[in-house]
């Protein structure tokens, strides 16, 4: 048999692919709008059905919170973009600093979050809770929605902090830099869908009334 | 199929024909073809295949000709569904409703029944409604299915043109007892019909309280006998002790008068142990005082 | 044996323009901006109902689209990924449409 | 790069279960999907032969009513989630679409292993409700709400599992599509790829963009049951009708998703056995993508009588009508493909000839459900579930049999007795229609679906139909007894690098491909993927 050394196939599924990574990241990222695509075509629906009350319901979120973790979120996503310039100019240093603010902007998020939820369900407005109960037609699906689509949205909120904190740690290791940043700019890319889904859900929960 | 007894079989039976026609004509065309094409491009006769990379021209053909025929399918589909959704206004309008595992029907006078009866050549109108889940009241017949939503925003109508009784199914899968949920529509001359419609309900000597039981279908799920159906069996539990579970914790109730009113409008609270939660709507608003406190009295028959 | 020439071997790291500091603040403001506008509108423009639900939605889409222009490096990267997310945006607002006829007409 | 010798199969280069498990070797990966699946395929069929057996006469035989409605809905769950969806993409996909491009692997080989081993998991909790909290779900796969919100068998994971699973699907789309993007071999371009992969790329798509809308809904059928918030209860301004939209976003194309990569196997397939170029390639590439495409608009078509809009109706049937017309450009590509040729009738292509007759029942008997009319009739009866069979089982299921006989001898480098292949095809096919026709008839009569227990007028079809599932059922293990005596046979004459004459990439490397896919670099034909006027020659050594 043939030993026919030396030869390599041109496109190898082994090989460091940064192009590929991204398009994998960018589809997956598909796959997450429409993940809440689904929800908001429930939020649609029954919006249309229930269009009253879900201009009462809304009336107990809080704006001022909502507006501070949209800008809280808006920030983050600067500083993770400029994280990828400093990378691609070798200041790692600049790019660990940044993505810092970006790791803080999510703590922050979440302790808004907390508080935001903690009010309602000190209201009894969990599903399951006595007022949630008895709330009238429409309203409880709003905060059932609510819940769903906030909480799965914070749910993506800490899966994007781990993935910058990994970051954070090979960047720290020397081996993210100026050639090999994908990782970096994956997470960014991950970051932004988070600050972009929320830039519906603000609207489209506080700003009804 | 079945002899079409509604003024839509003859739409749906035209369109069922037309595209079993074409289907059939493309089925066995194509196969033929195919057939013909193995035997004579076989290996040995045709040794050397000659390489075809396409033709534009068959192309179009091959697109334009099955756009032509799926909207000529879509036009007579379209046309036999259209009456069914166009109401005439002198239609007779009666309630129908679905439950585990029964129909039920409610006439402008107030009668109930659990099957219908319907004059001859005269349009009615069937408001869909159900009382647990999704079920879909099918009449073969009549070529005629609508799902019966709870909500209740569903309706069909029909003008029956053919006199006979014919079967009434239910289509959507609603649970363990689906393929017995039958019921019949009877189709009676205007007036024979009307002398129907007229007789109030024959009075007979039967329990009230299993009148109760018979038009709501507590008898699909709960037997006389003491076997075991969907729910308990309602022999000799009166002033008997039962296991209940309550929010999840084991208990023992007496079954009497209070437990039954609650397990009827709350049937939920208390689920007797080995019975499944969540299969029995509430009846809160369905009976009446008097007709529980029937039920209750016939229960205690049953020893 | 045959061998195929070798013209395009795309592997590895393509190079990516450098997106300046400036552009990324530049980005933000206006996309802050953009987030006060709502606000107001919803705020101050409560008579205005249907209307400033339209206007909020218009204003998250600008917003959406400035992310992911800039921040997410649209602006900069093969056109195929503009398209693939287009095309994305369009099924989806094809579900909302399909489902609101369905509902609105019933 | 590994250092194996290049002349090392992938069978031989590691031993070992593990080797095998935790293998990123996308063939490997490949055989893992084809042993699990086939697994669970044989469960399903026993499910589907017990069901039919309880049907054979009305009244009670010796299932329970509620016994009975599990077993349909695990039957469902299985066929579809464990079988149907990965079958095709996640077996020979992943085989042959990186050998078939040129290249050693998919994008993402971690990600791929990832993908299996979701699915085992996804798998392990289906299969887990045979056993816990009040037995298999008895909902039927669809679990319209609010009967799957209020039943008291293990429903949520049922759910779960259908979720879990589609993250597996989901990623294996996502892995394809990269790798098609990513890993061509230099020369190959989109117009010259070969058309399994064409179909794979649409199919990924679809798995991509309408799994996620599952993923959702199904999470809401859990919390339902958590909460019992009457998500879907009108009472409280909800709507059971959202649900079973939600469910078709998805189900629909999901359908696209199974069938799909069957027209890959019939469109490599037959210009192999036909030594002749494909009819229309580019009419069958781009039918792909055009189904994919306006498979998204059509899933109300399931609801005609679930009280939907009138205009809504109207919409659905059209673009219904309008997904048939790809699909028959491709039936009359693939008849012109045998034009001419030299045909050679081995059991692969007698698969395909299978197919492509099935496939025109199904998808034909799918245009009286596309129209309103008849639809408003036959809906949710036995015609329906006539109809899937014939698309599903006669269609892909028809398709992945063949694929099966046609690259055994790549994968394993051996080959089956092809008179028993063939004789078992014959008595497979007889079955199947004996099966599958008469409950078209009985549709026709107006029996309704998922029944337990029918009127006597259904008896003859019902009848027929669970014989013919015996005869399937023989044709089927024969078939399979076939393919395994071959594989243990011993002293084989070697089956060489292409024994059918076939032109794609994998038919010029070793049987079974070395652990990088070539030993030798790979040579494309000169004007597209079946160029038999310039085939390059496969030199044996």
């Amino acid at each position: 048999m043939e030993h026919s050394s030396g030869f390599s196939l041109p496109n190898s599924g082994h090989n460091r692919d940064a192009e590929a990574s991204k398009m994998g990241m960018w589809l997956f990222l598909f796959t997450e709008l429409l993940l809440f695509g689904g929800l908001f075509v429930v939020y649609m629906v029954y919006r249309l059905l229930n269009h009253e009350a879900f201009l009462l319901s809304s009336f107990e979120l809080n704006v001022t919170m909502g507006t501070f973790n949209t800008v809280v979120l808006l920030v983050s996503s600067m500083t993770v973009a400029m994280s990828i310039t400093a990378i691609q100019k070798g200041n790692a240093a600049l790019s660990i600093r940044l993505l810092f603010v970006t790791l803080g902007a999510a703590v922050v998020f979440m302790v808004v979050k907390y508080f935001e939820w903690s009010a309602k369900i000190h209201h009894g407005l969990f599903p399951g809770q006595l007022v949630f109960d008895n709330l009238p037609k429409g309203e409880g699906l709003f905060f059932f929605l609510y819940f769903f689509m906030t909480g799965l949205h914070a749910l993506h909120i800490i899966i994007g902090a781990v993935l910058i904190a990994v970051v954070i740690y090979r960047t720290r290791k020397g081996l993210i830099t100026a050639e090999k940043y994908t990782l970096t700019e994956n997470a960014g890319l991950y970051w932004h869908l988070v600050d972009l889904i929320w830039i519906y859900l603000f609207p489209l929960f506080y700003l009804i009334h | 199929m079945r002899i079409g007894a509604s003024t839509f079989a003859e739409g749906v039976d035209l369109s069922l024909y037309i595209i079993a026609g074409i289907s059939i004509f493309f089925l066995v065309g194509i196969t033929a073809v195919m057939i013909y094409f193995v035997i004579r491009y076989n290996k040995k006769r045709n040794p050397k295949a000659t390489n075809i990379e396409g033709n534009n021209t068959l192309e179009v053909i091959w697109t334009v000709i099955p756009t032509i025929l799926v909207l000529v399918m879509f036009y007579y589909g379209w046309m036999g569904y259209k009456p069914m959704r166009t109401v005439p206004g002198n239609a007779i309008e009666i309630n129908a409703y679905g439950q585990m595992w029964k129909f039920s029907f409610e006439y402008p006078n107030g009668k109930l029944t659990d099957s219908l009866v319907v004059p001859l050549n005269r349009p009615v109108k069937l408001y869909l409604n159900s009382r647990d889940v999704l079920h879909s009241f099918y009449i073969p017949a009549f070529r005629l299915k609508e799902d019966m939503v709870p909500g209740g925003k569903n309706y069909l109508w029909f003008e029956a043109n053919l006199k006979g009784k014919y079967d009434i199914l239910c289509a959507e899968y609603c649970g363990q007892l689906h393929s017995y949920m039958l019921s019949s529509v009877t189709v009676l001359p205007v007036e024979e019909y009307e002398a129907w419609f007229e007789k109030a309900p024959t009075i007979t000597d039967e329990h009230p309280g299993l009148t109760v039981m018979k038009q709501n279908a507590c008898l699909t799920c709960h037997s006389q006998d003491g076997s075991k159906i969907i729910g308990p069996s309602f022999k000799g539990i009166y002033g008997h002790e039962v296991t209940v579970v309550t929010d999840g914790i084991e208990r023992q109730v007496m079954v009497d008068d209070e437990y039954i009113t609650r397990s009827i409008k709350q049937p939920g609270s208390d689920v007797v142990q080995g019975y499944m939660n969540g299969l029995m709507v509430s009846y809160e608003n369905v009976l009446t005082d008097q007709q529980i406190k029937d039920v209750i009295e016939y229960i205690k028959t049953l020893k | 044996m045959n061998t195929i020439k070798q013209n395009h071997n795309d592997q590895g790291h393509e190079e990516h323009p450098i997106v300046s500091y400036r552009e990324h603040l530049s980005t933000l403001v206006a996309l802050l901006l953009l987030t006060v506008m709502t606000v107001a509108i919803s705020v101050f423009g409560s008579n205005l109902r249907t209307l400033s639900v339209a206007t909020a939605l218009l204003i998250a889409s600008v917003k959406a689209l400035v992310v992911a222009y800039y921040f997410m490096h649209l602006k900069y990267d093969k056109k195929l990924y503009t398209w693939l997310l287009l095309i994305v945006g369009v099924l989806f607002v094809s579900f909302l449409i399909l489902t609101s006829i369905e509902f609105l007409n019933r | 790069m590994t250092s194996t010798a290049l002349n090392v199969n992938f069978f031989q280069a590691k031993k070992g279960l593990f080797s095998w498990i935790f293998s990123v070797d996308h063939k490997r990966i490949g055989l893992l999907y084809l042993y699990s699946l086939l697994t669970f395929f044989l469960v399903g069929v026993t499910l589907g032969v017990l069901m039919r057996l309880e049907l054979l006469n009305p009244g009670k035989d010796f299932l329970e009513a509620k016994t009975y409605n599990q077993i349909f809905t695990l039957h469902g769950v299985i066929m579809i989630f464990l079988f149907i969806i990965p079958s095709i993409p996640a077996v020979f996909g992943n085989f042959f679409l990186p050998i078939m491009l040129g290249t050693d692997d998919v994008s993402f080989p971690r990600l791929n292993l990832l993908s299996w081993w979701i699915y085992i998991i996804g798998a392990i909790m289906a299969l887990s409700t045979l056993i816990w909290g009040d037995g298999p779900a008895d909902t039927g796969w669809t679990f319209y709400a609010p009967y799957s919100v209020k039943t008291g068998t293990n429903v949520t994971m049922s759910v779960l599992a259908a979720f879990v699973l589609g993250f597996s699907s989901i990623l294996t789309g996502l892995n394809f599509i990269v790798t098609i993007h990513r890993l061509r071999t230099p020369g190959m371009t989109f117009m010259k790829m070969p058309l399994f992969a064409w179909a794979l790329y649409a199919t990924s798509w679809i798995q991509l963009l309408a799994t996620p809308i599952i993923g959702i809904t199904l999470l809401m059928i859990v919390a339902e049951r958590f909460f019992g918030i009457g998500l879907f209860d009108p009472s409280i301004g909800g709507d059971p009708i959202l649900y079973q939209h939600l469910f078709w976003i998805y189900s629909h194309p999901a359908v696209y998703i199974m069938a799909l990569p069957a027209f890959g196997i019939v469109s490599e397939i037959l210009p192999t056995f036909t030594q002749r170029t494909i009819f229309g390639y580019k009419a069958i590439a781009f039918s792909s993508l055009a189904i994919a495409f306006v498979g998204y608009f059509v899933w109300g078509h399931h609801m005609f009588t679930a009280g939907m809009s009138g205009p809504a109706r109207i919409i659905f049937s059209v673009m219904t009508f309008l997904v048939a017309i790809p699909t028959a450009i491709k039936v009359f590509n693939w008849v012109a493909t045998l034009y001419k040729g030299s045909i050679d009738l081995q059991p692969p292509l007698l698969y395909m000839l299978g197919f492509i007759f099935q496939f025109m029942v199904g998808g034909l008997s799918g245009l009286v459900l596309g129209a309103l009319a008849t639809d408003i009739y036959l809906h949710d009866t036995y015609f329906v579930v006539g109809h899937f069979h014939y698309v599903m089982f006669g269609g892909t299921g028809f398709a992945f049999f063949g694929a099966l006989h046609y690259w055994y001898p790549k994968i394993w480098g051996k080959m089956y007795n092809i008179k028993i292949a063939n004789i078992a095809f014959a008595i497979f096919f007889v079955g199947f229609n004996m099966l599958y026709f008469p409950m078209m008839i009985a549709g026709l009569m107006g029996m309704p679906r998922r029944y337990y227990d029918y009127l006597p007028e259904f008896h003859l079809p019902n009848m027929i139909s669970t014989f013919g599932s015996w005869v399937l059922v023989t044709g089927l293990l024969l078939m399979l007894g076939n393919l395994i005596a071959g594989l243990r046979k011993k002293n084989q004459p070697k089956v060489g690098r292409d024994p059918w004459g076939g032109i794609t990439l994998e038919w010029q490397t070793l049987s079974p491909p070395p652990v990088q896919n070539f030993d030798r670099m790979p040579v494309l034909p000169k004007d597209g993927p079946y160029d038999y006027e310039h085939k390059p020659v496969i030199k044996e050594d």
